[in-house]
């Protein structure tokens, strides 16, 4: 959804194949990468009615997991819907950087790894309590707890003094976090890198609110009815009634710290992708989030909505296995001579047979595009726009091969490698929609076309949960695969590129690559223009060595009914909630 | 009991059981079933034809962005899906899959529940006992979602893995049946009177008692057919048969999930979803045919 | 009667046993589990690791398995990896759902069938009869999916007579009758396809019976006594061929369960059925094998209950 | 000269019930019966519905498992060979069913039927088959032609005809007949029933005849023994079965037999009621507490009738 | 006779099924009478059309698939006109049946009580109470012992002399003038048989119904039987009072019947044995004297084309005068080993 206040996440995801989720809780930004092919906000006038509700489809073939409480949940629709009723302390501006817009603002002691987290005076929670520092507090109590058993107690936020032994139990508390005031945080952390512009390092950027969650042991919180049922919350609307896993309705927080809202309230309803388009061209819903780029053609033509576009913080990539991950020693050890992949030729010949405009045109309705790097145009600062990519060219790709010396020499019509023997390239691909199947035999298609013989890894495609665990287990069936990566707002390389990284999947390293990697988060790295350039040569480098290609970038369409008002999702003027207004009673059909 | 017994004779020697004659009668009495017969016949044999000497999967499957849904026309008589196949192609592979299936499942279900039926219907007592005991759990058990979990687990699965995994779940109904019509037919005296003259229990077994089960077992074994090719269709309608990039019914029909393909390509989904009713219909109407036949009290001929 | 019934419970624990060791064995097969997408760039692959040991999904299956059956048999399913919740609470949600959509089909299905059924087999080899068995045969024949989307495409899209997502309309408090009545209204169309499928069986059985059941001995006595036709078919004739039908009732019940996989799925209906293809689709193992138990358990649960109904409407087979 | 002899037989079925389908009961079917069988004669077994005739009559022949009891052929003990469907005793003994329809596989030919026998017991070539086949349907009366039918394509008289040519077809000695008559016509009854007579006469067979009609028994048999619960009540030979009754039991079944004229028929329906009002009454005196039957005692060397050991001198 | 006596007559009755679109006749230009008090007893080998006949009476035949042509007086009405709706009225209440098979003829669901009651709703006016008690009284008629119980129990709890008497009990409930019972001891065994002619015969003597007896049992008719009727192919060949008949039967049908009893034969004779069998229904021999080809010893000469009944001595029918050329074959030293198709 289109939400305004999302504090950034920072965090890389795998994308699946298809689902829009792993992007859609990004903060807004100003899109500059691309001539806006959609609009950005609405623009739809006439007087708004009072109040009235606003119904927002999330398109989504299962229940929702129902976890409201930033700490705990998982399911990135979770974080959607929370997003109408956010806890979020900060506001991010266009470079998802932090700013003082939000509820609470962050200074940064570079010198002594320290920050503070000041709180704005009077704002209060959905229950009218007070927001206090102690609220501020909790969410790293939560996390670091033992009996906590999520994935956000993790390398960062052991970067907080005294994560680790709170966690162990060894200390009550956690001693990197001193209430200076009734409205300041101190939080002291290990070492502090550029990261924590962008709420990253370890600092958490949400409040829960003590008064109602304070006593309730870790334990039994995910089940507890203040997560599950009557989240308190300090966003524009309060949770109202559930529905579990299939819808929420909001109705206004009269507490909202920047006024009241417009709105009666909203109501977030779990779609089937099957039926969202009809239920969108009769206007029954304001709003559609998560909306499926593959069915673009079933709403282009209704009159009823302003389709609204913007790019995603996502890049799906063809990956090559040129090593192993040592899980001994926790490293990557690349390995040239002795894989399959190991011909930089092979791989970029790989990467040139892929009709990929194609695919993007037709399928996707050019809402995709072929990706040329591995950062995102949206992070303007940090993408390089000048490299060329691997755009499709069987031409190039088999004059390539020709020229390494992989030929077709028994005259089968398929190439064998330069030894003369057959080449049967294994390739490992997410399952997805009916399309995505249509989509990789159209890849192996292309590839057969220039004389490579690839077959699908276990002869299906691969749900995406074995995916990731066959990928990172270097299953040796495994040559080449097709993974996304959600960058999330801090497009750094680490975790996935570095040399101790097991989500360096195609397990490449070497010394020019990890300097860039460790050059960007490395506290050198403050200097703004300094961490773009090694961002800007980490992009080159990997091109040059194609072990990772990239392949696609897309777009986030959210159709809006032409009743909506004050909506915009792009990423630097980003709606406000409360603002938002309904110019008819009724949806427009 | 004089009369009682002598009305079932003059019954059926009113008419001769003996199988072929009387379904045929049966045929020539009742067109539909005739004609659904014969249709099945060309149909399939036509789909065998086909699908082994003139379509090549890869040709069809070969995904043509130029063309994803081209209408029903010149180049593709039923026009073509998403990725630009052929339709028809597709519906004539799909349907030799899904008859492949069917006619595997009901091949080894019917062997195999024949089997087991007839010897727990026959010899009775502890063997029976213990079947009977598997067998009821077999039914009870919520076997779509076994078949979903199994075909989840299956490594590298086929299409032969589907018919064994749909077969495992699907013998027990029939041994069932086989087993209780056993058990009545091998109450009958001439069983006993096999037994008398030294005929060994498994020549009774399937020289005396299934042949005269045979019509009941020709209903069950139509009837069946019919209904694992809708079990496929509803696996791959799932998303659970046969393996992706295999043309099968069940994804053509799948299509339809999609409100725009309903509507507007149609020909994507619709011929798929008519070829099965119409298959199911005929099956059935071939069934009740046999059915007839193999009642004495609802023969139309 | 209590002791049969008792019996047959006792009956069932092996047979639960049996499916339990079975689900737990092909759940161990599944790949993945759910820790294997739960993968960020900054966890810590030693903190995924950490909490699968946690979980106990290291510890040999055998060990696994007893904790799963022991906890089973004090009624603690688990908990659901993906909805972070005791898998009791969640299915018992879902169950609900399909708790009431079970119910309105199968009110649907006897309502269609009977009235059908009796009237093809009253007047049997009329137009009548011969259109009501056309229409039984069509039915048997179109697939499920087939029809559950044209239903869905004609009545839900189109004509917007049916709602077509979820379970319950939201903003109505639970327990009014409005939310009743609107958790009625989303299960029309579910709820019709699956009845009209339904409606074969019990059509032909109930016309095959009444019309056997027109030349047998009682009703020439029923007849020979001189009472009103009107009174034959409903006293004998109907009475008793419909008796067998509501005996059916319990595997009516169960089949309906076991349907409810496709219908929910195509309805995108938030039962039992849809939650188990998210669980194998997410690999949510507790849920998976909670559900098939569950089903497994229901199922041996029809029968049983269809049993007691048989003896209870069947003199001749009472159960002491 | 005992060719034959069964000594105390018993047949129980299990009744099951209760918890897991335990045994929790016997149904005493055939109840401890002892018969000596002569060569060439027939002997009948009378007795109403359900007291255990048929029982006999398969346990005899292998179909039923004995309980306990002994059968001794030809001075072996065969009670356990008997399941050897191959052995001399099977050979030698064979069976007409009652309803013979249901005794022949309506999928078999007639010649099919006939050399069922023949081929598991007598190892003939296929022209001595036939010749056999041919021979038996000579026996039977029935044209050649015969072979190629299937048994519906025959009246009851006349499937009851191949069906003792298929019980011949191994020259057997003894035959049990399980009421071979009760479902014909008269007439046809009678061709029956003068069919067998010859063949015994012609062949020297022994026949255990069972049947609930006393006139038949009377017309086939020289030896009857009534039957009641499993046990036999009264044996003997025909004439003092019919003109010496002495158990109550026979006496009542022997009243209740409609005679074939209507001469005397008031007096025959007072005698019915009083014997019954007899037998209502001395009911108690004739079998023991548990309703049981007693053992047989003598009253001539041929003629034995259950009694208790106390009243015995009264009779 | 005089015809005040007469309860039931029937005129040249014809019933016919139909077989692929051809009306074959069951029952073959019948004519009888039955009077009150009398056991009126048609006797015939299976297949000749007894049932159907007693059926037709009653009117119980599927109209879609017989044709009865013929008249069946009733008080002056002619039950094979009637509408189903006027049936009813006499079903039950005037004219009553008894069937064979006492397990299937009562309905496996309904209480003992309540089946005989259902006559009772309908031909009577009496209150729920009364008809409680007539039951009670009905069942304590037929010899039930304990009529409260058996009217709670259901059909299976019974044994097959109970629920015959139980049928009984229903056919009587309404005090019919005509019984017709068909072949109500052939399922039952014969010291039961006994007990049930004997009931038979006690009630007719208390109400004075007029009873026709079906049987094929000629030992059943000559203890119970006033009168005698012998079916032969649809046709009735011989009638006679039961001791004429008995004594002196005419028709070489009854005659080789008589002869065919083992209990009448001396020890130790063969049994006499008609040649052939009896014909099917679609291929009765529909002219001249039916019974002619079994008996082809006899010339043809002997049979009349059309033979009809002849009243030999009083009250003593019978059809054709073949009877006087009969002598049995057996006499005349033929083989018993026929074959006939
Ligand atoms: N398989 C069986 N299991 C249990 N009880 C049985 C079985 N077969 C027969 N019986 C019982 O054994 C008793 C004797 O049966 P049997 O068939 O020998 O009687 P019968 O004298 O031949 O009767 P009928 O004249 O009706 O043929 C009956 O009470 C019957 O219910
Ligand atoms: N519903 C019917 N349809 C066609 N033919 C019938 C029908 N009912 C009886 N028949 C035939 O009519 C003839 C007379 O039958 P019916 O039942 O009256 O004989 P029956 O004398 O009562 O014989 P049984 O002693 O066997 O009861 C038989 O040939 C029989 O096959
Ligand atoms: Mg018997
Ligand atoms: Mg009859």
């Amino acid at each position: 959804g289109g939400n305004t206040e999302k504090p950034a996440d920072t965090t890389e995801k795998p994308a699946d194949s298809e689902t829009t989720t792993e992007t859609t809780e990004t903060p807004e930004e100003t899109d500059t990468a691309s001539d806006a092919l959609f609009d950005l906000a609405v623009t739809h006038d006439g007087d708004a009615i009072s109040g009235g509700m606003l119904k927002v489809a999330m398109v989504k073939d299962e229940p929702f997991a129902g976890i409201f409480l930033a700490e705990l949940y998982e399911d990135a629709y979770d974080a959607d819907i929370m997003a109408y009723a956010s806890n979020s302390l900060f506001e991010a501006d266009g470079n998802f950087m932090l700013s003082d817009e939000g509820i609470a603002t962050l200074e940064v002691d570079q010198d002594n790894n320290k920050v503070l987290v000041k709180i704005r005076e009077g704002v209060k929670w959905s229950d009218g309590n007070p927001l206090t520092i102690e609220d501020v507090m909790l969410p790293y109590l939560i996390i670091g707890h033992k009996d906590y058993t999520g994935v956000r107690y993790d390398t960062q936020f052991k970067n907080i003094i005294g994560a680790e032994e709170y966690n162990a139990g060894t200390a009550d508390t956690i001693s990197g976090l001193k209430k200076l005031d009734e409205t300041t945080l101190e939080i002291s952390f290990k070492t502090l890198s550029p990261s924590i512009f962008y709420g990253g390092d370890g600092l958490w950027t949400y409040a829960a609110p003590a008064h109602q969650i304070g006593d309730i042991p870790v334990a039994e919180l995910v089940e507890n009815d203040a997560v599950r049922k009557n989240p308190v919350t300090l966003g524009a609307f309060k949770f109202d009634k559930i529905v579990p896993g299939e819808s929420v309705q909001f109705v206004k927080n009269e507490h909202y710290w920047k006024g009241e809202p417009k709105l009666d309230g909203v109501i977030v309803q779990v779609v089937p992708s099957s039926s969202i388009s009809v239920a969108i061209g009769s206007g029954e819903y304001d709003i559609v989030s998560s909306f499926n780029a593959t069915k673009m053609p079933e709403i282009e033509n209704y009159e009823n909505i302003t389709i609204l576009g913007r790019p995603e913080l996502y890049y799906s990539y063809l990956g090559f296995k040129v090593g192993k991950y040592d899980y001994e020693n926790s490293k990557v050890v690349t390995d040239f001579e002795g894989s399959k992949m190991g011909d930089v030729k092979l791989r970029q010949a790989l990467g040139y047979a892929l009709d990929i405009e194609a695919v993007s045109e037709i399928y996707y309705n050019n809402l995709r595009e072929r990706a040329n790097s591995l950062i995102p145009p949206v992070f303007e600062s940090f993408y390089n726009a000048e490299l060329k990519g691997y755009t499709y060219d069987p031409d190039k790709a088999m004059s390539i091969l020709d020229e390494a010396g992989y030929v077709d020499v028994d005259g089968d019509g398929l190439r064998e490698d330069p030894n003369g023997e057959k080449l049967e390239i294994r390739l490992a691909a997410m399952s997805g929609d009916a399309t995505q199947e249509d989509i990789i035999s159209y890849y192996l298609q292309n590839w057969k076309d220039v004389g490579l013989n690839v077959t699908l890894t276990t002869g299906r495609l691969i749900e995406f949960n074995s995916f990731y665990d066959k990928v990172q287990a270097d299953d040796p069936e495994i040559d080449i695969f097709m993974g996304a990566w959600g960058t999330g707002t801090n497009p750094s390389p680490s975790g996935l590129y570095g040399a101790a990284d097991q989500y360096n999947f195609s397990r490449y390293t070497s010394d020019e690559l990890e300097g860039y990697v460790v050059g960007i988060d490395s506290p050198q790295a403050f200097d703004a223009e300094w961490r773009a350039e090694q961002f800007k040569a980490f992009q080159e480098h990997i091109e040059e060595m194609a072990t990772t290609i990239p392949m696609q970038f897309r777009y986030e369409i959210v159709p809006v009914n032409k009743r909506v008002k004050n909506y915009s999702i792009d990423y630097s003027e980003p709606t406000e909630l409360h603002e938002i207004e309904l110019v008819s009673e009724n949806p427009v059909k | 009991m004089v009369s009682v017994s002598n009305d079932k004779n003059s019954n059926i020697a009113s008419s001769p059981p003996t199988g072929f004659q009387v379904i045929f009668r049966e045929f020539i009495k009742d067109k539909l079933a005739l004609v659904s017969l014969i249709g099945i016949i060309l149909v399939t044999a036509y789909v065998f034809i086909m699908a082994y000497l003139f379509i090549n999967v890869d040709e069809i499957m070969r995904v043509s962005l130029r063309d994803k849904y081209a209408a029903p026309g010149e180049k593709f008589l039923l026009g073509a899906d998403q990725g630009g196949r052929d339709i028809f192609g597709q519906l004539v592979i799909g349907a030799k899959n899904s008859l492949e299936i069917a006619i595997g499942v009901t091949i080894i279900t019917s062997i195999f529940g024949i089997i087991v039926g007839l010897i727990c219907g026959y010899f009775g007592g502890w063997i029976d006992n213990i079947i009977m005991r598997i067998i009821d759990f077999f039914i009870t058990i919520p076997s779509l979602m076994l078949i979903i979990v199994f075909v989840t687990i299956i490594p590298k699965y086929s299409q032969y893995d589907l018919v064994l995994i749909i077969s495992l779940f699907a013998w027990p109904g029939i041994a069932r049946l086989v087993r209780s019509k056993a058990l009545s037919e091998g109450k009958r005296d001439y069983v006993n009177a096999s037994k008398t003259l030294g005929t060994n229990d498994f020549i009774i077994i399937f020289r005396e008692i299934m042949p005269n089960l045979s019509s009941i077992l020709i209903v069950e074994t139509t009837l069946n057919f019919a209904g694992n090719i809708g079990i496929e269709t509803v696996l791959s309608y799932l998303g659970f048969g046969l393996p992706p990039s295999t043309p099968s019914l069940g994804t053509l029909v799948s299509y339809a999930n999609n409100p725009l393909i309903l509507q507007q390509y149609w020909w994507c989904w619709l011929p798929a979803a008519l070829f099965i009713l119409i298959m199911m219909l005929a099956i059935n109407f071939v069934g009740q045919a046999f059915r007839r036949a193999a009642d004495a009290r609802q023969r139309l001929g | 009667m209590w002791k049969t019934v008792v019996r047959r419970v006792v009956i069932m624990i092996p047979q639960l046993f049996v499916l339990s060791l079975l689900v737990f064995i092909l759940a161990q097969f599944m790949p993945g589990d759910p820790y294997s997408g739960a993968i960020t760039p900054e966890t810590d692959p030693a903190r995924i690791e950490e909490l699968r040991e946690k979980a106990g999904l290291n510890d040999p299956w055998y060990e696994q398995y007893v904790r799963w059956v022991g906890n089973l048999v004090q009624g603690e399913l688990g908990k659901s990896y993906t909805f972070q919740r005791s898998v009791g609470d969640l299915i018992g949600e879902k169950a609900t759902n399909t708790l009431w959509l079970s119910l309105l089909s199968v009110i649907l299905l006897y309502s269609i069938a009977i009235p059908l059924g009796i009237l093809a087999g009253r007047y049997n080899n009329s137009k009548l009869d011969k259109s009501i068995v056309l229409y039984s045969f069509i039915s048997y024949a179109i697939p499920t999916f087939v029809l559950g989307l044209l239903f869905l495409y004609l009545f839900g899209y189109t004509l917007r007579w049916f709602p077509t997502v979820g379970s319950v309309s939201v903003g109505l408090d639970p327990g009014t009758l409005a939310w009743y009545w609107d958790k009625i209204y989303h299960l029309i169309l579910p709820a019709s396809t699956f009845a009209v499928l339904g409606t074969t069986g019990v059509i032909q059985y109930l016309r095959s019976e009444i019309i056997d059941a027109k030349s047998l001995d009682y009703v020439r006595t029923a007849r020979s006594k001189g009472i009103p036709m009107r009174k034959v078919y409903s006293k004998h004739i109907f009475r008793n061929s419909l008796l067998p039908i509501a005996a059916f009732l319990g595997f009516t019940i169960t089949g309906l369960l076991g349907g409810s996989i496709i219908i929910e799925t195509i309805f995108g209906y938030p039962g039992m059925g849809q939650l188990f293809i998210n669980a194998i689709l997410s690999r949510d193992y507790s849920v998976i094998t909670a559900l098939v138990m569950l089903y497994g358990f229901l199922a041996l649960l029809g029968s049983l209950l269809s049993d007691i109904i048989m003896s209870i409407v069947d003199p001749r087979i009472r159960i002491e | 000269m005992m060719f034959m002899q069964i000594d105390n037989l018993k047949v129980h079925y299990p009744v099951r019930g209760g918890f897991f389908n335990r045994v929790i009961d016997h149904v005493h079917a055939v109840d401890g019966i002892s018969m000596e069988f002569e060569k060439g004669k027939a002997y009948g077994l009378v007795g109403e519905s359900g007291c255990g005739k048929s029982t006999t009559g398969k346990s005899i022949i292998g179909l039923e498992k004995i309980t306990s009891g002994k059968i001794i052929y030809e001075g072996e003990d065969v009670t356990n060979k008997r399941r050897d469907r191959k052995s001399a005793y099977n050979r030698d003994i064979q069976m007409i069913f009652q309803d013979s329809h249901s005794a022949m596989n309506p999928r078999k030919r007639v010649q099919d039927i006939l050399a069922e026998p023949i081929r598991n017991f007598l190892s003939l070539s296929p022209q001595e088959e036939r010749k056999r086949i041919n021979e038996l349907l000579a026996i039977v009366g029935m044209p050649e032609d015969a072979k190629l039918k299937y048994p519906h394509e025959f009246s009851g008289g006349q499937k009851q005809r191949l069906g003792i040519a298929r019980a011949i077809a191994t020259n057997p000695k003894v035959i049990i007949a399980d009421e071979p008559v009760s479902a014909l016509d008269l007439s046809v009854q009678a061709q029956v029933l003068n069919f067998m007579k010859d063949i015994q006469n012609e062949y020297g067979l022994t026949y255990l005849f069972i049947s609930h009609d006393l006139g038949v028994v009377k017309h086939m048999c020289e030896h009857i023994s009534i039957m009641y619960k499993g046990r036999f009540v009264e044996t003997g030979n025909t004439k003092e079965i019919f003109e010496n009754p002495q158990h109550i039991y026979t006496k009542r079944l022997l009243s209740a037999i409609p005679e074939v004229s209507p001469i005397g028929r008031i007096e025959r329906k007072r005698e019915r009621v009083n014997v019954e009002t007899h037998y209502q009454k001395e009911h108690n005196l004739s079998f023991d507490e548990k309703g049981r039957v007693f053992d047989l005692v003598p009253v001539t060397e041929t003629h034995f009738v259950a009694a208790s050991p106390t009243i015995k001198e009264v009779i | 006779m005089k015809t005040t006596d007469e309860l039931l007559r029937i005129k040249n009755l014809h019933t016919g099924f139909r077989i692929k679109d051809t009306y074959f006749d069951a029952v073959d230009n019948v004519s009888l009478s039955l009077r009150k008090n009398e056991i009126l007893a048609i006797v015939g080998e299976s297949g000749c059309g007894k049932s159907t006949l007693a059926t037709s009476i009653i009117g119980l035949l599927d109209r879609n698939k017989t044709r009865i042509q013929g008249e069946i007086l009733y008080k002056n009405k002619n039950l094979a006109e009637m509408t189903e709706e006027e049936l009813n009225d006499v079903r039950g209440l005037d004219i009553s049946m008894i069937f064979q098979d006492p397990l299937s003829a009562l309905n496996p669901l309904m209480r003992i009580g309540d089946q005989i009651e259902e006559s009772l709703i309908y031909h009577t006016k009496l209150t729920k109470e009364q008809r409680k008690e007539r039951v009670l009284e009905l069942l304590n008629q037929v010899g039930i012992n304990n009529p409260e119980r058996v009217a709670r129990q259901f059909p299976h709890q019974l044994s097959g002399g109970m629920r015959q008497r139980v049928i009984i009990a229903i056919a009587i409930s309404c005090k019919p003038q005509i019984i017709i019972a068909d072949e109500p001891t052939t399922a039952l065994d014969v010291t039961i048989q006994a007990q049930i002619l004997d009931l038979l015969i006690d009630l007719q003597n208390e109400t004075g119904a007029g009873i026709i007896l079906i049987t094929h049992d000629l030992g059943v008719v000559a203890e119970i039987a006033d009168r005698v009727a012998v079916m032969y192919a649809g046709e009735i060949i011989e009638v006679a009072p039961v001791e004429e008949l008995f004594s002196n039967p005419k028709h070489p049908y009854t005659r080789s019947l008589f002869n065919s009893i083992p209990q009448m034969s001396q020890e130790n004779t063969r049994l006499n044995v008609i040649e052939g069998i009896v014909p099917s229904l679609t291929n009765l021999p529909r002219e001249g004297c039916r019974f002619s080809s079994r008996i082809s010893w006899i010339p043809e000469e002997a049979h009349e084309d059309n033979p009809t009944l002849h009243e030999i001595s009083p009250g003593h029918f019978v059809r054709c005068t073949c009877w006087k050329h009969f002598h049995f074959k057996s006499d005349i030293g033929g083989s018993h080993h026929v074959y006939a198709d």
